[in-house]
Formats: C-alpha cells, structure tokens, sequence
C-alpha cells in the first residue's frame, strides 16, 4: 500500500546533504513551510542553495535558515525587506551569493524544471540589466530573453490537505509558488495541516496530483 | 498652483479603468486606486500571488495568513474571485491578459521605457519583484509618481539614468501634475491637473517636449 | 456588471472572419463544443485554421466542419481514426494542409501562446522526421527541438459550469485542452452545461479563471 | 516453441512494476498490463488525457462520454485519483516524473531507438499522438511486441528501417520469445520466455547480438 504520510517530522529530512539545492514555498509567511524548515535547521545539512521568493522575514523559518549561515547562495525575486536583516547582514559580508530572478521568470523557470521544458524564451528584462549577458532573440516582432529551469534537490512546502498517496489541496494565496515546486524537485516534501483519506480530495480539486510528492508530514 | 495628493492621482487613475477591466495595482501609490473605483463599476484586481477579484482590506481581527496581496498585506477576495498558483499568476501577466497595471516609477522616458526597480547605487541590495514581468507583459503600463524629484527634477526624461525595468512599455503616466500620454511619436499631455498649473510651465518643468491639441 | 454569458449562440460567434486560426476544445467527444462547431457552420466562415488533438470523428462535430470544407489547414497530433473519413478525403486529394504535431508539443505550444513564452526547447520529437528543419540544442547533457507558440484569434470550448464573470469549471476528462486554449486564443468562447450564480464556484475550485474568457453559451 | 500470447506477455510485464510506481500505458497490448497487476499492489495509471489512478473499464451502461481514456474508450478513475487539463499532464511526461511507460513497437534498435508511429508508407496519412512525448520523457520505456515479423524478420534490430519515435529511450523489450534489457553496452538478454526455445536459436532469430550472463 503507497503511503506518502510519515509519522516523524525528522525522517522527511534525514536525507539532505551538504550543498543541496532546495525549494522552499511561500510567499513571505503565506505558505512558508516553518515546521520543515526547522528541521532542516535541526538536521544540519550547510552550503544549500536556496530558492524562494524572498530571503526571508525576522528571526524565524527561512531567515533562521540564512542567520544560522546554511545558505551558500539564494535565488529570490525580492530578497529586500524591512526585516530582512539576516540576509542583509551576510549578503554585504559576501557571505551569501544572490541570484535575482524576475517574478515571473523565477515561478516560469521553476515550473520549466518540472515540465522537461530546456529553457525559453521571455519578454520579461529584455533591455535590462538582469539580461546583462544572456542571449536574446527576436521573435515576430518582439524581443525576448532566454532563461533556463530551475532544478531542486528538494522541495519544502506547505499544503491544507493531503493523503496518503500525496494528492494536495491548498489554503488561498498560500498555494503560491508549492504547486510548480513540487513538481521541479527531486524529493518533495509537505507539511499539511490535515491528512485524510483517499477519497476525501474530489478528483476535480486535486491541485498537486501525488506524482510530484514524496513525502508528507502533519504539522500540528 | 496646487498639485494633485496621493489620493487625488489615484482618483484620476481610477476614472481611465473601464468596467470589466482586469487590473494589476502596483505597491504604494497604485495600491490607493482601488479604493477610488466607482462602486457601481466592476473591475477586477489581479494579484502576483495568486488571486483574481482581490477585495478590500480585511476588517481588523479578520486577517488570515494565508490571504495576503502581492505587498504581503492581509486582503480579502471578491465573490466571483479565483485562486491559482505563481506559474498561472505570471502567465497571466507575461501573456497579455491583464488590461491595465499601474506602477510607480523614478522615471519614465520619452520612449516609454521605465525605470522603477533600483537607485543604481552600488552598494544597494537589489529586488525586483513582479515589476518586470508586469512591465513587459501587461496591456498597458500606467505610471503613477510625483512629477519632480525633490530636487525639482523631471521624472520625465529623455532617456532613463536609473537602471531600467522595462522598454518602451509605458502608456500613460499620471502625476501631480499632469496626464501624459506616450505614443510612438513622443509625449502627449492629456491633462493638466495641477490648478493653476500653465501648459508653458508644465512644458519647461518637464523637461522633454509635449504635444498638445487643445479639445475642439 | 459584468455579464459574459450571452443570450444568443449565434452573437458567440457572428464576428468571425474568412482565414481565422480557431482552436476547438476537446478530445474526441470528451469536451468537443458540438453546439459552437454547429454554430460556426452555420455563420459560415472558411479558410479556417484549425487547432484541436483530433482531425474529426464521423460526420458531426469538427469532422462536419471540415467535410463542409471551410477547414484550409489542421494542427493536430492524431487526424487518422477508423472514422476521419472527412478529414482523409480531403487531405488525400490535397485539399486539407495537416501540421502533425506530437500531442505534448501541441498541449505546450497552446500554453506557451498564453503564458507570453516566445519560444522553448522540449525534448520530444528530438532525431525524428518531425523535427526535421527545426532548430535544435544541446543543453545540459540532453538534446532539444525549438518550438513556436500557437496563438489563436478563437477558442471554442465546452466547460460544465460558469458564473457571468466566465469563471469555468470541467468535468473529468472533458478538461483536457479546454484551460490553455482559453489563453491562447483573442476571443474564447464556451458553451456549457449550467449558469451560476457569482460566488457558486468556489475560488478555490475555478479551473479557467474568468480573464481568460470572453462569451459564454449555456446550451440545453 | 511455445511463443507467450498478448496476455501472458502482458503479465510479464506486470510482473516488472513495483508497487507505488507512475505508469502510461499504450494503446493495444499495453492496456492489458493493467488487469494483470496483482489486486494487493498498488500502482497508479496516467492516461494522457488528464487522470493519475485510471481505472478498469466501466460496467455496462455505467459510461460516461466526459471520462475516457487515451484511446477514447469509457474509462473510470480509482479513489485517490485526480483530473488535470493536457499541458499539466505532459508536464508529468516530458519532465521525468512517470516511472515507466509501455509502448507497442514495430522496431527496437540495440541503441534503444524506438519506431513505432510510422510505416514509412509514402501514402499514409501520419498520427502521432503522444508516443514521442512518451518516448522523450519517460523514466522508463518498456516495449512489449512480438518478436518477429509476419516474415520471420527481427523486430529488435540494429537500426531502425521504419521512421524513429525517439532516440535511445527504450529501457527494456517483452516478446513472446524473450526480454531484453538495452543498456549502453548493448543487449542483454534477461529471460527467454518461450518454451523451449534455446539461447542459440533466440540469438539466431534475434539478428543484433544478445549478451547473457546465467545467474550465478
């Protein structure tokens, strides 16, 4: 019988090694798996890449991540907050390398990762500096920029619902960034507020079908 | 003369978006234009993160984490509103679906090219946001901003000197003192909004040159 | 008020044009708009490009349009079926233009026409006879075609339930290239099973977001 | 010798798919795999068309003509199941996420080419379906025909005469004679299945030469 539920939070993590890539969903707090990323706080793996959008908010979940000095380089949309003063204080040390993605790019190269897309072509930073050296094109009449995936070890993410053959549902805009994640990395994992039985999640609302998730863990 | 406030450029972005507009309001000042829409006037609000029919802010003690806008404030959504993930989100914006987004901006140029994501210091930590993918994708680019630095400055130039987020996007820019409208062949003012404001005044603070054709 | 859900079927589609690119929903039956193809016969409009998996079964639906010889060019990825005799009649006699595209391809082209992506690299069809002429890439180990988006001027779906602001909702299978055609096309239109009232599709549950659609038929 | 029929080498087949595992399966005798997968494991089936968790075909007058699977017959979906629209589900194929997918073949090469949407006939009309987005993405492609021709000809071979489907992607080929897994270094011969067929006479009709290695 597949059964994607672990009974320890501990177990969903064991495995990350030194210098792995991993995903983290959310969107500032909406979605921020703070649970998993405790653990992988616990566990110890350093020298992680680490993608989501932000670099993090005070003292808690992903800058907890950054301030204990785990994240080698992030790639975010907006790591530039008012409490962002973890990766404020190790970026201007030179201790953290930053990858600036575009929105769009960020969440359009995830999702390339996942789909076996190789890269693309996109409108979005042509002419500016965040092209600054990659190649363009112009394609029936308009300039574009090519971009490549994204690809995770690990996925770390938040859902509402989940069982037990990992069929998610999500919470309003905590969906975010989790469903496109899921699918970029090797191993995902979610933390869910609820797990039920199969069954309960109408096929028609399934938002991330199972195949794209490995693990599920119930945050109480 | 008596420049336009916060509220009042707001309220003049709000008379130009249509019924049945689907809209993306940048953080700050565009923000303020939602809450200027005629209330018998539909328009939908996209946000970044995943919501059509973004509503009003929540009541105090009915935020909900997991309902935030682009700006990561709490929100509400609309009855008849949709949520959907960041892939979805972007692919809304970067393929033209979105009507109208209005973003603030440092500056703007004669082309349309805008300027809105970085002061160009070195030293700057830099963040980017959802601004180029709007500024590339959304039917028409509108920009919101005081029309002069505090150092009495146009923010409308001839070519940008901050770094730029997008080319030749801009449509239309409203400020505290004018509505201009860019067009291929260079700035159009449509209005003069500052009382007391002259049109040979208005052309010798902005710097770049205006056309003009007076209502007939 | 907003209110996409038009009285008449004939207004659906009374504005489309001799040589139109119209994208038609479905997969075999499962999700085929008979009524809007029914209308676009009626209405008259020929030249047509047509996007759709199938090139038309029987004698009804797009095989009907096609065998009233308004179809000057086909998009898909499997026209030949024990019962396309239409579709082979007149591609035999060189009257039909066939564009044979794998169906993962086909599904990408349609979303990259939406999602505003100018160009991308996929893996399938690599070292075959359909990607000869195409441009390729080695990128990361792997090697890749260079596909174009398909935009189209119309889409014509069916859905089950929509509200006037042309949020959509699927039923089961029916889904299938229903969602990406809705972007990829200027003008969508969608004939469905039942009108609800705003508020009945919960947002959590909209499959096709009601940007994405123009006009909606509810037919009987 | 006794060659397998369609069925039992369906149920080789099925003897090779782990529980938990994402499997696709073809038109034609692949579909069969799926009623030889022991009741007690748990494997859940794609279909194209938008389902993980296909089921057995429906009862008599239980058809629905919105659920169907990838060759349009009624189809019925396994609690647990879920719907997605057809980009989200070829994102599944062509990014690596379905286990194994088994496909019909007209040829297999020893480098693991697959021909299998086209006879090469001047005059046919051409489907492809999404064989080759199967071919490319798959983890897995298992390729079940029978081993000959009508005229004694091998179907494995050392290059395709037919066009290709996809390059270097078949994993492993069930015949009604043997299977043999393709690997880089060629063919390896993991099993003959036909009663009383000999390694010799197997390598004799096969024409590309076989590696076998007894177990110990």
């Amino acid at each position: 019988m597949i059964n994607k539920i672990l009974a320890a939070p501990a177990a969903a993590l064991a495995d990350v090694r030194d210098g792995a890539t991993v995903m983290i969903g959310g969107f500032g707090n909406a979605g921020m798996p703070a649970e998993l990323i405790d653990c992988l706080i616990a566990q110890g793996a350093k020298d992680l890449t680490v993608v989501n959008n932000n670099a993090g908010n005070a003292d808690s979940g992903l800058a907890a991540l950054i301030g204990a000095g785990r994240v080698r380089k992030i790639l975010c949309s907006f790591p530039r907050q008012t409490d962002s003063w973890h990766f404020d204080r190790l970026y201007r040390a030179g201790k953290l390398e930053l990858e600036l993605v575009p929105q769009g790019t960020l969440a359009e190269r995830i999702r390339a990762a996942g789909a076996g897309v190789g890269a693309f072509f996109t409108p979005t930073a042509f002419g500016t500096r965040l092209a600054e050296g990659k190649e363009t094109r112009h394609i029936n009449g308009r300039d574009y920029v090519l971009e490549y995936p994204i690809y995770a070890d690990y996925a770390l993410l938040k859902a509402d619902r989940a069982d037990r053959w990992g069929n998610l549902t999500y919470r309003k805009t905590a969906r975010n960034f989790a469903p496109i994640m899921a699918a970029a990395a090797k191993c995902t994992v979610v933390q869910v507020r609820e797990t039920v039985e199969l069954g309960q999640i109408d096929p028609e609302h399934v938002v991330t079908p199972g195949i794209f998730v490995n693990r599920v863990i119930k945050v109480l | 003369m008596k420049r336009l406030d916060r509220n009042q450029i707001a309220a003049r972005v709000a008379r130009d978006i249509p019924e049945g507009a689907y809209v993306n309001l940048g953080i700050g000042l565009p923000t303020l234009v939602a809450s200027h829409l005629p209330q018998d006037r539909e328009v939908i609000i996209h946000s970044e993160n995943g919501i059509l029919g973004l509503g009003p802010k929540p009541a105090p003690g009915q935020e909900d984490e997991d309902l935030i806008d682009a700006g990561k404030a709490p929100a509400t959504i609309l009855t008849g509103g949709a949520y959907f993930h960041h892939a979805d989100s972007f692919a809304m914006i970067r393929g033209g679906h979105i009507d109208i987004c209005v973003l603030g901006a440092f500056q703007v140029s004669a082309a349309g090219d805008i300027a809105n994501w970085h002061t160009g210091e070195a030293d700057a930590i830099p963040a980017v946001g959802g601004a180029m993918d709007l500024a590339a994708g959304a039917k028409q680019v509108f920009v919101t901003m005081e029309h002069l630095t505090k150092q009495g400055e146009s923010k409308v130039v001839e070519r940008c000197s901050y770094p730029l987020t997008g080319l030749r996007c801009v449509t239309r820019i409203y400020t505290d003192l004018a509505v201009i409208d860019v067009k291929s062949d260079g700035l159009h003012l449509v209005e003069i909004v500052a009382e007391g404001l002259s049109f040979d005044e208005l052309q010798r603070l902005n710097g770049v040159a205006l056309k003009y054709r007076a209502a007939a």
